[in-house]
């Protein structure tokens, strides 16, 4: 059942940019309102567990640093930097649709989800290797933040695979290719990127 | 192409600052995660200015509708005073 | 065509409310608390003596198993006055699928209630106290949860008044015999609260009134259905035409 | 396409308020949708003056208490309790109403009915074990607070574990309104609200780690997990009613039988079920 994110055009709303004239790189606000709505949601939401984080860091600061240091650190630095390099990407496939180039869009498309993949990947790997050690989610509070906050960011990533499928399928059918769904799929994946900016800052580096 | 090589550099610079980040957080690997409050400013003060270039240049927030530019920026502003507040308050009293 | 088909599957479905009715009367003999209700005031101990009895036990336990398999069975009976809740003049089908889904809230809750009085049967020997808290979870979702037949029997009351049609498909007293229902039904929410009186879980209005008017609410519905399935059978044109008469006018 | 009145030229002016009322349920053609709609803050609003005013079981009581703290807090919140949940039992028939007029919404839709009748049948089944439960465990504590310390205790945690714990059901909900919002050609429900629906949808991650424990920011009264939960769902909760409202207004009177549904795709032969 494919996912076609259909952009609000309702009877009001202006028709998208729909295989013509996709040069233009402003879009009509119609297009790009309802996946903006759900960014900027998420993020206060993140926003929100990332306060309660620090809240309770403040409360065990020794327990938290203790606990920090069992994380490897460039674990942490490498799916930082997988990430920013699929959302470079993801910005390359964007602009290449705007240029209407679409096979080298899809091309960057596919890179991308690689990409994502491989972070996926790399988060497993950590956390098994994290409970093999013994820490687990309920060992004590820095690790139940740390698994909570990167398995939730890890349940973005995996609709993110959705969002970026519903891209690759808009770049490759010609009927449905519209710079809307385009920009909103980037964006979506662009706050996934931002917000393991964020939780790297936060639980791998902060002292 | 202009764009691509723009998008390229943001990229470079963004891999860079997050390595810095990285060298300050763990200080260079060496000894266990000190408490120090100069340091975990400068990696906050880091993640600040990659989450404002990713928003600004990957994201075409410009291009997305005013609401969604002020929302984020106070998104910004808001959460990483809060960030501050909460981590300095702490460490620093 | 389809309308004489689909008659035969009504058909069905409405002579599953009396089968169903019947076999609910036999588990309400079958099952000795039902015949006679356990009070709440009785003391654990006394409770568990219940079940203990081997003449209960063995009633409760082949009573329940009877109940649990035919405690759903409305259902077929509910979709089918939900089919003709669909063919009145309205604009939508709203009051049809919010019918629909009080109805299945209540079975659900039949079936949790079996599903106690079972599971109380199945270990007399159990510590009093905890034979005394299923059985009281038990008796809970049996009499208080009345909200669900209030809702049911109100969006259906509210359909019948607003199936404005030369031959509406359920006749008005129907629709205020529904709206009676809820006043009566609504005092058995206090058995939540009341060991004894007429509204504790045994009283006379929380028990038997309840189960009366449930009776009596079947009967009425299963009457009306009949009737309607009769008519509307004759005329498959009348879906067709509806359309043209809901002009709001009538 | 130009939205024929949903009533005739609206309620004469001037006439109070009364009249008014008898005016709609004569006229108005879609008195049924604004009927079960104005249930909706109807029953929400006693829900909270139940849970918030009433008996205090929102927030909830803590999860780390042993049983005589519990048997205290139930004695002092004993009227409490038997006045809101007598209000609540009242009451919990409607949410079925609710699911009514959702199910109709998506049968508007250029998506299979499917969706309408497995939110239908998800949310109906959902009902009982997300709130009544709750009630049942509450009220036990009240009928008897004398009971065995073990019996006292499991009611406390059903009561509290089933109302918050209760994640599936609304979990598939809340995907099937994201689906079909999404796929929905009519816009009957604005794209932005099937976006926002994931969000109640990711509450139900949050909560999990309730049923695992007992102290933190993570349990069934935490900050996490309860509070922040709570600013979600409510801001969820407020959307649900507006974008409801919206939708009903832009149904057109004519559309009314399923069989007439305007379908950019070829009319699906509707048999007389």
């Amino acid at each position: 059942m494919t996912l076609a994110v259909t952009t609000a055009n309702g009877p009001g709303g202006s028709g998208t940019e729909t295989g013509h004239g996709a040069g233009r790189p402003r879009v009509a606000a119609a297009d790009h309102g309802a996946m903006w709505v759900y960014i900027v949601g998420d993020l206060f939401i993140f926003g929100g567990w990332f306060v309660f984080y620090l809240v309770y860091r403040a409360g065990e600061h020794t327990v938290f640093a203790e606990s920090q240091a069992h994380l490897s650190q460039t674990m942490g630095l490498i799916n930082t930097i997988i990430l920013l390099v699929s959302s470079w990407l993801v910005a390359l496939c964007v602009n290449a649709a705007r240029a209407r180039s679409y096979d080298e869009a899809a091309r960057y498309a596919w890179l991308t989800i690689l990409c994502g993949a491989v972070f996926a990947a790399t988060k497993l790997y950590e956390w098994t290797s994290n409970i093999a050690e013994g820490r687990s989610f309920t060992s004590n509070d820095f690790f139940m933040f740390y698994y909570f906050l990167t398995a939730i960011h890890l349940f973005h990533v995996l609709c993110g695979f959705i969002v970026l499928g519903v891209l690759v399928r808009t770049l490759r059918t010609p009927a449905l290719r519209s710079q809307g769904v385009i920009e909103n799929c980037a964006a979506y994946w662009h706050m996934v990127d931002l917000l393991w900016v964020v939780i790297f800052a936060l639980v791998y580096l902060l002292r | 192409m202009a764009a691509r090589t723009h998008l390229t550099v943001i990229l470079v610079l963004l891999v860079s600052v997050t390595v810095l980040s990285w060298y300050l957080g763990t200080g260079g690997g060496a000894h266990p995660m000190a408490p120090n409050l100069t340091i975990s400013a400068a990696v906050l003060f880091i993640a600040l200015l990659k989450v404002r270039l990713i928003m600004s240049e990957f994201m075409d927030v410009g291009t997305a509708p005013a609401w969604v530019r002020r929302a984020s920026n106070a998104w910004l502003v808001l959460f990483f005073a809060a960030l501050f507040m909460v981590h300095i308050a702490v460490s620093g009293g | 065509m389809g309308e004489q088909m689909a008659s035969t599957g009504q058909r069905i479905c409405l002579w599953t409310a009396p089968v169903v009715g019947a076999i609910w009367v036999v588990c309400f003999f079958l099952f000795p608390g039902f015949t006679a209700p356990l009070s709440p005031t009785l003391p654990a101990k006394a409770v568990a003596a219940f079940y203990a009895d081997p003449d209960n036990l063995a009633r409760a336990r082949y009573g329940m198993i009877l109940f649990n398999w035919f405690g759903i069975g409305f259902l077929p009976f509910y979709a089918l006055i939900t089919v003709q809740m669909e063919r009145m003049a309205h604009n939508s089908e709203v009051l049809a699928y919010g019918f629909l889904a009080t109805a299945t809230s209540a079975a659900v809750l039949i079936s949790i209630t079996i599903l106690f009085f079972q599971i109380a049967a199945f270990r007399p020997d159990r510590d009093p106290a905890i034979v005394q808290l299923i059985n009281d979870m038990a008796w809970m979702t049996f009499t208080v949860p009345v909200s669900f037949l209030m809702a049911q029997a109100g969006i259906l009351a509210l359909a019948i008044f607003l199936d404005r049609q030369p031959k509406p498909i359920y006749p008005r007293w129907i629709g205020h015999f529904n709206v009676l229902v809820i006043p009566l039904l609504a005092p058995c929410v206090f058995a939540s609260i009341k060991l004894t009186g007429p509204f504790a879980w045994d009283g006379i209005w929380s028990y038997w009134v309840r189960i009366g008017l449930y009776v009596v609410w079947t009967i009425v519905m299963f009457v009306a259905v009949m009737r309607a399935m009769g008519r509307t059978a004759e005329t498959p044109a009348l879906t067709a035409a509806m359309p043209a008469l809901g002009t709001g006018d009538a | 396409m130009s939205r024929q009145g949903a009533m005739i030229a609206g309620p004469p002016p001037g006439i109070k308020f009364p009249a008014r009322l008898a005016w709609h349920w004569q006229h108005n053609r879609q008195i049924e949708l604004w009927i079960v709609w104005w249930s909706m803050p109807v029953f929400y609003q006693i829900f909270t003056i139940t849970y918030f005013v009433f008996a205090r079981t929102m927030p909830p009581p803590p999860p780390h208490w042993n049983v005589a703290e519990i048997r205290d807090w139930v004695a002092l919140r004993h009227s409490g309790i038997d006045i809101g949940y007598i209000l609540f039992y009242l009451t919990i028939g409607l949410p079925g109403w609710h699911i009514g007029l959702i199910a109709t919404l998506l049968k508007r839709m250029t998506i299979s009915p499917a969706f309408a009748y497995a939110y239908l049948g998800t949310m109906a089944a959902g009902t009982v074990p997300g709130a009544l439960l709750n009630g049942f465990g509450y009220s036990l504590l009240a009928l008897r607070p004398g009971r065995d310390p073990a019996a006292l205790a499991f009611l406390y945690e059903f009561a509290n574990l089933t109302f918050v714990g209760t994640m599936g059901v609304f979990f598939v909900a809340s995907f099937i309104l994201v689906v079909a919002i999404l796929l929905d050609k009519n816009d009957i429900l604005p794209k932005w609200f099937g976006f926002a629906c994931i969000w109640n949808l990711t509450t139900e991650f949050t909560v999990a780690p309730a049923w695992i424990f007992r102290h933190g920011p993570m349990t069934w009264t935490g900050g996490i997990s309860f509070y922040w939960n709570m600013v979600v769902y409510g801001t969820w909760q407020i959307m649900y009613f507006v974008v409801f409202y919206k939708a009903i207004k832009k149904i057109p009177s004519n559309l009314s039988r399923p069989a007439a549904r305007a379908e950019p795709v070829s009319l699906s032969a509707r048999g007389s079920s």
